[in-house]
């Protein structure tokens, strides 16, 4: 077990080394000056020369990239360009927002999509699954940014009923929950069709094995079969799957807070790439890609540890 | 122990009673046509058959544990004196276990491989509300010692991937006797075990005849199998049972072509020295022909046969031996359908 | 027996895979096949037995490069594989052929039969591939022409192994290795394919390797059976030999655990009880010493060596069995034979 | 007759190619019945319909020309002269809308085949090559699809500038990773099958293998995850817009009109709601129609989506 945990941490690791090897050579190999780019036309030489000894970028390229590596092994993301203000602080700072914003729509849709999919099971092959299932893929096909606009549209603009911009003060816990309560409904509807639809095919796969005969065949119920037996092997099943899910929550949660104008890593990230601020870009992708690789990490490690079959394996 | 859900039927009443029983899936698709079959307590029955014979749904229909489109139908289908055709689905499940248990073909995949056995077995003790976990769990325990399985406390927290194939039947068998049931249903149960186990299974379950007195209902396409356990047999062909009588009968004196065939093409019986195998030329036909299902393929055949459907004739007074043809049963000795 | 070099002749094959845990830091290799040496002859017929766990199925692939041998040489009519690389396999890939046990998997799910049927042709850049002599191929093994047109799930079990004969003899092989020829397939259909085999021996003069845990079915067409267990060879020798008196008791066991349909004949206690061993916990010395009902405490420290005997006979036991032992025919005479 | 022409015989003879007609005729009617005999699949084939249509017709629908600028007449109401009304610097918006269709359509079934055309290479040589480089290649798609589609979206931006390749490019690298990543699976599973062992056995190469056996049977199941796919690709085309990343503010895109249309949505809900509608239309319709085909081609295929 331990082995296996090491060598996927081991690949975790290979993967962030990477992503940082490509966003150091899209940086480089976006035309012009960077320190033109991030100071803009009107800046003065005396400014760039500053700029450049500041972010090492009158070094040879090589060397570059090892300060590069050398900073990160060391964790320290670099400094903003604009408030000179250490990234890694600035990333800190908006991550409780994104866990939070992220947290909040997975915990309602893998309610919601769990009782959804047992219900579908439960009526396999009659009207209510049919229901179900239609409702289900349509919340998966509709594009988030669409149900983000939307609902500010009609609960915030028309209704007036929720705030549509910001995150709540700090310390106003009420008025942080109602401004997370849009934003988790626009990020978590795909995932209510997604994970519904998810366990109703497990389950099913599940009520199809030769052991749910065997435990027909001494009679136990079929509700005792659904609940202990099928839901157990199909949360095995997808557990993984919701995990890396949780991953690309984390950064797919852009359009909402954009749409919301509430602080967070994918804001950011955002504004960075607009502003061309380019470590505080190298800060939030890494740190985003971090932790899609942890999810997909505590993915496999979980799954594995649950499953008797792999657990003895490894 | 737990109260009696059923009226115990009579002393030496069948413990399974069918006349005239026959499934079909959906409205169109015979798959068992009018069988009659009886087990009586004590009694190990075997039914022969190759595939499509319809063996295996005759099994399971005893449980009602065929697929939604199947459809029964007969004049009589008793189990342990409840009648099968006319109970509901909270009724069947109620017979599930008590009145008749059931082991499967495939070990590996009868228990779930995510559950300990333990758990497993523990579940499907769910009737005896009454008893606490402990007691179960020595009931647990005792039942399988008695089916031979080593360090029976040690395997309940065992999960089914870390035993073997003949272990895990030995644990399903133990799960039929858990629950005392009249009638112990074994549809295939050593097809998937290699050949010294396969033997150690069926010494296991001829010895709990004697032990627990259970009945026997045991499937097979294999010859020797039979022959090994059952008291009487009933060979299968195309959805109908074609001869019925004691394992001696059957095997000394088979009368209808299809099991003197059958018999032929049987490995174990070809003289050694033949190196050619017989064969049944030609393929099973769909269940639910009027006229004799064997006609096309019997060596044997008459005018009669294609004219008007075979009668389910007696052909021995002792041992009792009933076959459905015209030949043997008019003039009570065909010479050998045997193909090429 | 002809004495000439034989078709194909495995020495020592062994086959292990990685054992578990980190690199560097894994457990032993788990030895799956130990040094088996099998040779069959042009023309022979012989049956490879072994219950599950046995590595019959493995030692049929490792013979043609399938799953690579951990050790071991390889010789085609006697002239030894420089190596164990594809290159190597290819000359005896282009004369061997291998049936699956499950032949519809064998088959491409997206070709038809007939296409499938020409495939070793179009590899091999010989034979005709016209659709008549593919139908000719087809009769040969008794398959109707409108069954090439079909898709493999659409062919019944017997169908489908004939279908997968025909695909073997279209470059007609010298050797064909049939893993568990007739599983799946029924008492009456299972002879004809048995009978199909003796047909192309005849025709061709092919060798079989039949690999199946199923004595009683191949006892009719066999030459020489060779026993495995746990991955050795126990016991060879001629068919006939073997059967009428098996010199391992574990050979002995399989015979007499095959149940005979006869009630007369039941057995008052199974033959032999347990079950095999694990090939990640092989026991010490012989490792049938924990099945056997005559060992001794010699068979759980040394392991017994297999040991020529006359007759072309092999046996690897301290105690074989006599030579006497009579076991009756287990074949009863029926009355109209 | 017909049944050897695949592979047995080089040149298939006129008698075959004649039955080989019908046959697929026959198939294509067959599938067309299964996907209509579903409601979903039924709504989702109109819909797909009436989007190909308006996307072949659109300039013959469109009333305006969709970048004329009017500033007289900004952020209208919809009347009988402007269906939808107009935007804030007094676009048609039907016309817009109308033609954002063809953008749509453009993107998305330019970079699906872009996407694949590169994927099943990468995933075959992925599954089937050896391990080091199948290693390798995983970790390239892993890093890729650990970056946020945004940061891939600026690296193209910047790099040649906005604009209609921009976008495609973009989902191409967006897409490629997963689905080589599925192709490798598929090539992985298959690999192991006996059939492709019996061709080892028969001494195959691997030119025959791969191209042969391995293509036809990993392509059937990519095309119609593809077609699933359509409706991703379709979102993520007026995602990139809508942030600024995508074609230029001028063309007109489904995106582009959520984005002008957000940014006065306090005063007008009209751009916002015809921005939407049909882009929700589009993502529906080729999910229910790409779903009911699967049902129909090949129901084991059921792999989720995710949102």
């Amino acid at each position: 077990m331990l082995g296996f945990i090491l060598r996927r941490t081991a690949i975790a690791i290979a993967i962030l080394l990477l992503v940082a090897l490509l966003l150091f050579a899209m940086m480089h190999m976006i035309p012009g000056d960077p320190t033109v780019v991030a100071l803009g036309p009107r800046s003065t030489p005396e400014m760039r020369e500053a700029f450049r000894a500041m972010m090492g970028l009158d070094r040879p390229v090589l060397d570059q990239l090892g300060l590069l590596l050398v900073r990160l092994a060391q964790g320290d993301l670099g400094l903003d360009v604009w408030s000179r203000r250490p990234v890694l602080t600035m990333v800190l700072e908006v991550l409780p927002y994104t866990v939070a914003l992220a947290l909040a729509s997975f915990v309602w849709a893998l309610a919601l999509g769990l009782v959804l999919g047992c219900v579908a099971v439960v009526h396999h092959g009659k009207w209510g699954d049919w229901l179900i299932g239609a409702v289900s893929v349509s919340f998966v096909a509709v594009p988030s940014f669409v149900v983000a606009l939307y609902s500010l549209l009609i609960f915030a603009v028309w209704l007036n009923w929720l705030p549509a911009i910001g995150a709540g003060e700090p310390g106003d816990i009420g008025a942080q929950l109602r401004a997370l309560i849009l934003p988790s409904f626009a990020v978590g509807l795909g995932w209510v069709g997604y994970i519904s639809r998810l366990v109703r095919a497990a389950m099913i796969e599940a009520m199809g094995e030769d052991y749910v005969r065997t435990l027909r065949a001494y009679g136990v119920g079929e509700g005792r079969i659904i609940y202990r037996y099928a839901l157990k092997q199909a949360l095995l099943a997808i557990l993984s799957v919701i995990a890396i899910g949780f991953g690309s929550l984390l950064t797919g949660s852009i359009f909402a807070e954009i749409v919301f104008t509430r602080p967070g890593l994918g804001k950011m990230t955002y504004d960075a790439v607009i502003s061309r601020n380019f470590p505080l870009v190298m800060g939030t992708v890494l740190v985003t890609s971090a932790l899609y690789v942890t999810c997909m990490i505590l993915a496999d490690v979980l799954s594995a540890w649950l499953d008797p079959r792999v657990r003895s394996a490894i | 122990m737990k109260p009696p859900v059923l009226k115990p039927p009579p002393v030496n009443a069948p413990v399974l009673d069918m006349h005239n029983v026959s499934v079909s899936y959906g409205a169109h698709v015979p798959a068992v046509l009018g069988v009659d079959l009886t087990v009586r307590p004590r009694e190990i029955v075997g039914i022969i058959g190759e595939s499509g014979s319809g063996k295996s749904t005759l099994a399971h229909s005893v449980l009602g544990l065929l697929p939604k489109t199947a459809r029964m139908s007969g004049e009589r289908f008793m189990l342990a004196g409840a009648d099968i055709l006319k109970a509901d689905r909270t009724a069947l499940a109620a017979l599930r276990g008590p009145s008749a248990a059931m082991i499967f073909q495939n070990p590996m995949t009868a228990f779930s491989p995510i559950h300990s056995l333990g758990r497993q077995l523990t579940d499907l003790l769910w009737r005896d509300h009454a008893q606490s976990g402990a007691q179960k769990r020595a009931r647990i325990v005792a039942a399988l010692a008695e089916v031979g399985i080593p360090d029976p406390v040690g395997r309940l927290d065992a999960f089914p991937f870390q035993l073997s194939g003949g272990m895990l039947q030995r644990v399903a068998i133990a799960a039929a006797l858990l629950m005392q049931p009249a009638l112990l249903i074994a549809d295939e149960p050593t097809t998937a075990l290699d050949v010294t186990m396969e033997a150690q299974i069926l010494h296991l379950m001829r010895s709990l005849r004697e032990r627990a007195g259970v009945s026997i209902l045991i499937i097979s396409h294999h010859l020797g199998v039979i022959a090994e356990i059952c008291d009487r047999v009933a060979v299968m062909y195309a959805g109908r049972i074609v001869e019925e009588g004691t394992v001696e009968a059957i095997f000394r004196d088979p009368r209808h072509p299809y099991t003197q065939a059958l018999f032929a093409c049987e490995p174990a019986l070809v003289p050694t020295g033949v190196r050619r195998l017989p064969v049944i030329a030609g393929e099973v036909p769909r269940p639910g022909g009027r006229l004799c299902d064997f006609a096309a393929r019997c060596a044997v055949k008459a005018a009669r046969c294609l004219e008007q459907a075979p009668p389910w004739t007696r052909s021995g007074e002792f041992p009792v031996h009933h076959v459905r043809c015209h030949g043997s049963a008019l003039s009570g000795n065909v010479p050998s359908g045997r193909g090429s | 027996m002809r004495k000439q070099p034989a078709l194909i002749e495995a020495d020592g094959l062994s086959v292990a895979v990685p054992g578990r845990g980190l690199p560097f830091l894994r457990g032993a290799p788990l030895s799956i096949l130990a040094e088996v040496s099998l040779a069959v002859r042009p023309g022979e017929i012989v049956c490879l037995i072994g219950e599950s766990g046995s590595g019959k199925t493995t030692f049929g692939r490792a013979l043609l490069g399938l799953v690579r041998p951990s050790s071991g040489s390889i010789a085609v009519d006697g002239v030894a594989l420089p190596d164990f690389s594809a290159r190597s396999f290819r000359a005896l890939r282009r004369q061997a052929a291998l049936l699956f046990q499950d032949p519809v998997s064998s088959f491409n799910p997206r070709q038809r039969i007939g296409a499938m049927m020409a495939e070793p042709r179009h590899i091999a850049g010989v034979g005709s591939t016209r659709l008549a002599d593919i139908v000719a191929l087809a009769g040969q093994v008794g398959l109707a022409e409108r069954f090439l047109a079909r898709f493999p799930h659409a062919l019944s079990g017997g169908q489908a192994r004939r279908a997968a004969v025909a695909r073997a003899l279209s470059v007609t092989p010298r050797l064909i290795v049939a893993d568990e020829p007739t599983a799946g397939l029924d008492v009456s259909v299972q002879g004809g394919v048995l009978n199909l085999f003796l047909d192309i021996r005849e025709q061709h003069d092919t060798a079989f390797l039949l690999i199946t845990h199923n004595l009683s079915v191949v006892r009719h067409i066999a030459d020489r059976i060779v026993i495995l267990y746990l991955g050795r060879v126990v016991e060879s020798g001629r068919a006939g030999d073997v059967l009428r008196s098996p010199r391992h008791p574990y050979t002995r066991a399989l015979l007499d655990s095959e149940p005979v349909p006869d009630p007369a004949r039941r057995r008052a206690e199974p033959p032999v009880i347990g079950e095999v061993p694990s090939i990640a916990r092989r026991p010490t010395g012989c490792e049938f010493h924990t099945r056997c009902p005559r060992a001794q405490p010699r068979c759980r420290s040394e392991a017994p060596v297999l040991l020529d005997e006359p007759g072309e006979r092999q046996v690897a036991c301290h105690f074989p069995l006599p030579e006497a032992v009579n076991i009756p025919a287990p074949g009863r005479r029926m009355a109209q034979s | 007759m017909a049944m050897l022409t695949d592979a047995a015989t080089p040149n298939p003879t006129t008698e075959a190619t004649a039955s080989h007609e019908p046959r697929a005729l026959a198939r294509f009617a067959t599938t067309l019945a299964h996907v209509l005999s579903t409601p979903l699949g039924a709504i989702g084939l109109a819909l797909v319909l009436l989007i190909v249509l308006t996307a072949l017709l659109a300039p013959t629908i469109a009333p305006y020309d969709p970048t004329a600028i009017n500033v007289k007449n900004r952020l209208a109401d919809p009347s009988l002269a402007h269906l939808l009304g107009t935007d804030q610097l007094g676009r048609d918006l039907f016309s817009r809308v109308i033609l954002g269709t063809r953008t749509a359509m453009t993107v998305a079934l330019t970079a699906l085949a872009t996407a694949l055309a590169l994927a099943l290479p990468l995933g075959l040589v992925a599954g089937y090559g050896p391990r080091w480089l199948d290693g390798l290649m995983v970790l390239m798609f892993d890093s890729i699809s650990s970056l946020p589609m945004i940061m891939l979206g600026l690296a193209v931006v910047v790099l040649i500038g906005p604009g209609l390749p921009t976008v495609i490019l973009v989902i191409v690298l967006y897409c490629v990773p997963s689905y080589a990543r599925l192709v490798r699976t598929q090539t992985l599973s298959l690999k192991s099958r006996d059939f492709i062992k019996a061709e080892q056995a028969m001494d195959a190469g691997t030119p025959r293998i791969l191209f042969r056996h391995l293509l036809p049977n990993v392509i059937g199941p990519l095309l119609i995850l593809a077609c699933l796919d359509i409706s991703t690709v379709i979102t993520l085309e007026a995602g990139l817009s809508f942030l600024g990343l995508g074609v230029k503010p001028q063309i007109p895109s489904w995106g582009n009109i959520l984005s002008d249309g957000f940014a006065v949505i306090r005063k007008s809900a009209v751009p916002v709601v015809a921005g939407g509608v049909p882009l929700v239309l589009a993502t529906l319709g080729f999910t229910f129609f790409g779903e009911a085909l699967r049902d129909a081609l090949d129901p084991r295929l059921a792999r989720e989506r995710r949102p």
